[in-house]
């Protein structure tokens, strides 16, 4: 997935193209892998352009920060990452967002299930999380998650 | 009170008359009897006569606080309730309309609310600070009503430092604030209080340099000589000689007081409430009177110092006696030991003397409302006594009208400028403080001091 | 910090600060830092200490908090805690139906709800391929413009407050509220309208919403320009606002700022002319942009945007066309399998939706951008070096509404 | 900005000034009440007559008009067969399953929320394969789904809704408007008359009073101990010299009122001779 680097700063610099602005990121599951959605639109063609990096997969989604060019898009790949657990690399402020520091899991994918989301809401009491030695757990994919998981029970 | 009302009920009215009579001169018979006969009543009484007579100045002052001190809380919740309506009705809305004819009673049930309500200490609070912060921000604000000249001959007290004395007392508030702000163990406070000295200690030097214009061109520091160095027509106010000193006071003044566009220390959108953040109940209680006692004063000092005080605006005796009163003031200090007795224990006895009757004859009531009742009786009678003093006493009473006109007027343009402005910066306050306000009001009082010297040289 | 022998409890555990001392007021978090950002800032130099703006507040719109690292008065470094109004709106949008998203997405900007809602209901058009009634898409017109003056006033009213002016914001709420009431005699409601319908709009025009725009069209512009006078020229105002939180062109690009933060450095781009989605094209109204990017540019922005409204509901009151104002759709939609992308201009920036179907009547993804997400990030990057008093100033001239982006 | 100093804000001051002498907006709202919308979308209620009985007869019509099914309609419908769900997807399991899935086969994570018991739905898959899911067959389909099934289980109307795309309303509607389509499975014999006119005029109204009086049930019903079942046929003309009467589905030669009074009576006594009149 590292072109998608080059495809983007390709877009943005290009004298011929200069899509300057980023107008969405958004990451998608389509239940069978993931995918990062950007959208830009420049000023020369006056128009939205829909880039999306498909195949990414479900147990280790990691895609290409675009923050060295937007740095706006930290908080998109952010909430991605919150909803998604997709890891962008080169982020540098790769947290949950929305939900609580402690959540373990990824609520738009597809086989998130509200059960699941229930029997470990927060307020529950001493979460595995802050046991963890090592932030790496909170900072990872939903592979090391699970393995987390597993290992707290 | 129903414990003692129920044997009431069983009484005649006849007994419920004569009971009470009964017990009371049982009581002054007993004490009457004993002091005579072991002969302490008589050495006492004329020990006591003796030794309040002795030092009348104290009783004075002792009469003149307490007098002060009943008076500043009539006097914020009136302006209280002016903060609510004006700002109300320039908001476009109705403001306290509910409470009382035009809401005037919506700011005493708001204290009333103040003091029935909870009044916790945070958890880490300095608590003997804690407790103590407002009582000294309410005392500074108190104190400093002492010196103000009310009406000619109604005045606390008479010091020739008083406006040294003023100045003094007013920076004691920055420590009452220093002291919540650091007690209350809570960062808002915290930077809520540090605000507060910073601001206060630096505006304390435009106000007083403004002043000494005034002082240069009266020769003391006695409000009272300056109120009556301004008497005539309002051409003799200071207003005319010292514009700048004036704009650059009332400034200062509003950065004195905290009021908006000044009001950083209680930022309510920025540090929640400033070093008030952590209090509840009456204890914010205090400083909320605090704050609308210290407008009401630094209103009063604006027009002392430079609208003439209670001088009228033009010199109306001859209406006065052509409409049959008769000018002359009299020196209530000359009552002596009687204004003790006039202010301290005649309240009290005559309250309760006439919450009896009703008490008695009306067995529905309970005795505080009986004594409620017996009070507004006894305002009655006192308003009356008041009238027919200004019957021999005229221009007292037209001073004191006067006096809280001109300052009633400043008062509600603090209000209006409360409701208009946004608030300044911290960086934007000092600046202006040491930027502009102090140069100006040295260049003030240099011109001020080389106009005078030059007159003096022309005259001779 | 906790000492290592205090047991940690969960974040959201209300009894966790009972028993433990006091120093645990401090805001740093009881878990190991997850970045190497957090671990920065919550790291503290000498003389710095950090201090918690909301989430219950006065001045954060919404439950917004920001820990705020202040050396004094200044602020050093903020970090925005999101999260504490997320419903998780995309997912639930996912498992209803296309009408359904409607009123889902309809509390997201509550300030100006007639464009959260309008935008997935383009997406769902793009997808169906329907062509709208030319009468519905003049009411759709008319009604956003009506309700971005409503929001536009409420801004400015808001400004004022936070600057501490607790006048202004009343003189905008009779503007919103004249409004407000004109929309409720359109829609129904006052503030969720729930008005835009899949192929067009709920209702026609009714005869008392005519009679209250006109009314209120005779004297608005008055009105505005009229009360905000009151902090338009006061020196106060100004002086706080002039150079506060300057932004230039590159870095706003680079931020992904829209709206008017973004035109109050110069760039012109508004959704309505750079990708032209309703009957705009056959309205004639300019984009007010200005040179300075600090937050009385962007005030003074919203007011030229207000006028421009008036404008364009001027022409819409002018060429209204007459006809359906609801296109022929089955009563269940099943929207060809494909991906969409809509995005309107919304009183705070550009407003999309990225939508995708898989032939079902339920979108398959349903993003929502909201563009007080995008632009609340800002000010991250424009307060450090100013007062605790100007991160209030910056906020609010940004005018984010947590509704929308805690979504 | 103006150029003299101070000048805005005495501006702001006048400004303020005035307005502290304007007529307030304010509405005094216990006084005064401000007019309501007509358009204004309230909270939902039920009607009641002046007699205290509920309006509201199920008939789903609201459910089926709102655009965003916020409409919940629960309870037991007006011929007290079943109970039947139509609401918000927070509120009830069923109703959950039908939002999140409806007419997509994405699973959803309560198995537990199905009150109705699921079917084998080839059969009806065929079927409506076969009606082309088109919901203007409706009645089609619903009477293959009978014959193929012997009554309409709520699945199979579910399942036909979402197949067909049919509001539910409007199938269930449709299940409980015909006779001849039942809800529930035959209990025992069922006796069904033709009510035709060209019956009628052969003496099907006395039949009908004679098996309903036997029966003590209407038609449509099934006798209390559940023997005989009273139901309405339809002789599409085929029977042109006596009442068309069937006897579970065998057509009864020249039937009269007593006979089939007799034939109701002895069916509830138990020991009826099938298949003679």
């Amino acid at each position: 997935m590292a072109h998608v680097a080059d495809v983007m700063r390709t877009l943005h610099d290009d004298p011929g193209l200069r899509f300057e602005l980023l107008a969405d990121l958004c990451g998608v599951d389509t239940g069978t892998a993931m995918e990062v959605v950007y959208h830009l639109w420049s000023a020369g063609t006056r128009d939205w352009l829909r880039v999306v990096a498909t195949g990414l997969s479900r147990e280790d989604p990691r895609a290409p920060s675009v923050t060295f060019l937007w740095r706006g898009a930290e908080w998109a790949e952010r909430e991605a990452y919150d909803m998604f657990g997709i890891v962008f690399e080169g982020n540098r402020d790769l947290r949950r967002i929305y939900m609580p520091p402690d959540y373990r899991s990824f609520p738009l994918r597809k086989d998130f299930l509200l059960p699941d989301d229930a029997s470990r809401s927060p307020g529950e009491g001493v979460r595995p999380m802050e046991a963890a030695p090592e932030p790496a757990v909170l900072a990872g994919t939903p592979a090391d998650v699970r393995r987390a998981r597993e290992a707290s029970r | 009170m129903t414990i003692v009302s129920r044997p009431w009920q069983r009484l005649s009215p006849a007994g419920r008359v004569l009971l009470p009579l009964a017990a009371v001169a049982g009581g002054l018979g007993v004490v009457f009897l004993g002091g005579v006969s072991s002969g302490i009543l008589p050495n006492l009484w004329s020990w006591v006569y003796e030794a309040l007579n002795d030092n009348v100045p104290l009783l004075r002052f002792i009469v003149a606080a307490t007098a002060v001190l009943l008076f500043t809380v009539p006097t914020a919740f009136v302006i209280i309730f002016l903060e609510m309506k004006v700002i109300a009705l320039q908001n476009l809305r109705l403001g306290p309309n509910r409470q009382g004819p035009w809401g005037v009673l919506a700011s005493t049930l708001h204290g009333f609310k103040v003091l029935a309500k909870e009044d916790f200490t945070p958890t880490g609070a300095d608590v003997p600070v804690f407790t103590l912060a407002p009582v000294v921000v309410y005392l500074a604000s108190v104190m400093s009503f002492l010196v103000i000249p009310f009406a000619p001959g109604l005045f606390a007290q008479d010091m020739n430092l008083a406006l040294l004395y003023f100045f003094a007392v007013g920076g004691l508030g920055v420590v009452g604030l220093m002291m919540a702000g650091w007690s209350s163990f809570n960062k808002y406070s915290l930077l809520g209080a540090l605000r507060a000295a910073a601001q206060i200690i630096s505006y304390e030097i435009p106000l007083t340099l403004s002043v000494v214009g005034v002082i240069l061109l009266a020769g003391t520091l006695s409000l009272n000589t300056i109120v009556h160095q301004q008497a005539g027509t309002f051409l003799d106010w200071y207003v005319f000689r010292q514009p700048l000193a004036f704009v650059i006071f009332f400034i200062a003044a509003t950065a004195e007081g905290n009021r908006t566009p000044f009001d950083l220390t209680e930022a309510d959108s920025e540090i929640v409430a400033g070093f008030a953040t952590e209090y509840s109940g009456m204890r914010f209680g205090f400083f909320f009177f605090a704050e609308y006692v210290n407008v009401f004063i630094l209103s009063a000092l604006t027009v002392t110092l430079f609208l003439g005080g209670w001088n009228a605006p033009l010199d109306l005796t001859p209406v006065w006696q052509a409409l049959g009163a008769h000018p002359g003031a009299i020196d209530l200090s000359g009552l002596g030991v009687g204004l003790l007795i006039a202010v301290l224990v005649v309240p009290p006895i005559l309250t309760v003397l006439l919450a009896l009757p009703f008490w008695m004859l009306f067995t529905r009531l309970r005795f505080w409302q009986a004594l409620v009742i017996g009070f507004l009786c006894f305002n009655a009678l006192a308003g009356a006594a008041v009238l027919i003093w200004a019957a021999f006493s005229f221009d007292a009473v037209m001073g004191l009208l006067w006096f809280l006109g001109k300052t009633y007027v400043f008062v509600v343009i603090f209000v209006w400028m409360r409701a208009t402005l946004p608030r300044v910066r911290i960086d934007q306050l000092m600046g202006f403080a040491w930027k502009w306000l102090l140069p100006a009001s040295l260049a003030n009082l240099f011109v001020t001091a080389l106009a005078i010297l030059i007159i003096a040289q022309v005259r001779g | 910090m906790t000492s290592p022998e205090t047991k940690v409890r969960s974040l959201d555990d209300p009894s966790v600060f009972v028993d433990t001392p006091a120093t645990i007021y401090d805001a740093i978090p009881p878990y190991p830092p997850r970045t190497e950002r957090e671990a920065e800032f919550y790291t503290l130099r000498e003389g710095e200490m950090l201090i918690n703006i909301g989430p219950q507040h006065p001045s954060t719109h919404g439950v917004l908090r920001v820990v705020l690292k202040i050396d004094g008065e200044r602020i050093v470094d903020l970090d925005p805690v999101l999260g504490y109004l997320h419903r998780g709106v995309e997912k639930i949008c996912e498992n209803s139906d296309w009408h359904m998203v409607i009123s889902h997405c309809d509390p997201l900007e509550y300030i100006a709800s007639m464009f959260s809602e309008y935008v997935p209901v383009l997406a769902a058009e793009k997808l169906l391929d329907v062509t709208v009634p030319r009468r519905a898409e003049y009411i759709r017109v008319l009604a956003c413009e009506l309700n971005r003056i409503s929001s536009h006033a409420l801004f400015m009213g808001w400004l004022a407050l936070d600057l501490g002016g607790i006048t202004p914001i009343l003189y905008g709420f009779l503007e919103r509220d004249e409004i407000v009431e004109m929309l409720a005699a359109l829609t129904g409601q006052r503030l969720l309208f729930n008005y835009m319908r899949i192929g067009g709009v709920n209702g026609d025009l009714n005869h008392e919403f005519m009679s209250r725009l006109g009314d209120w069209m005779s004297h608005a512009l008055r009105h505005i320009e009229d009360s905000m006078t009151l902090i338009n020229s006061n020196e106060i105002f100004v002086g706080r606002t002039r150079g506060l939180g300057r932004i230039d062109r590159q870095t706003a690009l680079r931020m992904c700022l829209s709206g008017p933060p973004l035109r109050a450095t110069g760039i012109p781009y508004d959704v309505r002319r750079a990708h032209p989605y309703s009957v705009y094209p056959e309205l004639e109204f300019e984009i007010p942009t200005r040179e300075e990017g600090d937050s009385y540019a962007r005030y003074l922005l919203h007011l030229d945007e207000i006028k421009q409204s008036i404008h364009i509901i001027d022409q819409v009151l002018h060429r209204l066309p007459d006809g359906p104002v609801m296109a022929k759709l089955p009563r269940l939609l099943r929207p060809r399998p494909g991906r969409a992308w809509a995005a309107i201009e919304s009183p705070r920036g550009q407003y999309g939706v990225y939508a995708m179907s898989d032939g079902t009547d339920q979108p398959f993804r349903l993003r929502i951008h909201d563009p007080s997400f995008f632009n609340l990030q800002a000010v991250g990057l424009l307060t450090p070096g100013h007062l605790i008093a100007d991160i209030m100033a910056i906020m609010a001239s940004l005018d984010p509404i947590m509704g929308g982006v805690d979504k | 900005m103006s150029f003299v100093p101070g000048l805005g804000i005495l501006k702001g001051l006048a400004l303020t000034f005035r307005n502290m002498l304007r007529l307030k907006p304010t509405v005094q709202y216990p006084e005064e009440v401000y007019p309501v919308a007509p358009r204004h979308r309230g909270r939902l209620l039920l009607l009641y007559d002046e007699a205290g009985a509920l309006k509201c007869e199920t008939c789903f019509q609201c459910a089926q008009a709102c655009p965003i099914e916020c409409i919940d309609m629960g309870g037991v419908d007006t011929r007290d067969r079943y109970h039947v769900h139509w609401g918000p997807a927070e509120q009830y399991g069923e109703r959950r399953e039908e939002s999140a899935l409806r007419r997509s086969g994405r699973p959803v994570p309560d198995p537990a929320a199905t009150p109705f018991e699921p079917i084998d739905t080839a059969a009806l898959d065929a079927i409506l394969a076969d009606e082309a899911y088109d919901p203007r067959h409706m009645l089609a389909i619903l009477g293959r789904t009978q014959a193929a099934y012997g009554h309409l289980p709520v699945a199979a109307l579910k399942h036909i809704s979402h197949a067909t795309g049919a509001w539910y309303a409007e199938v269930y509607g449709t299940a409980t408007f015909y006779d001849e389509l039942r809800m529930a499975p035959a209990g025992g014999h069922v006796l069904a008359v033709c009510r035709c006119p060209g019956c009628t005029f052969r003496g099907a109204g006395r039949i009908l009073d004679a098996a309903q009086a036997a029966a003590s049930v209407t038609i449509g019903g099934t006798s209390p101990e559940g023997a005989v079942r009273l139901e309405a046929a339809a002789c599409h003309g085929d029977s042109p010299d006596a009442v068309y009467v069937t006897l579970d589905g065998a057509v009864q030669a020249a039937p009269t009122a007593k006979g089939v009074g007799d034939l109701v009576t002895r069916l509830r006594a138990g020991h009826a001779p099938a298949g003679r009149a």
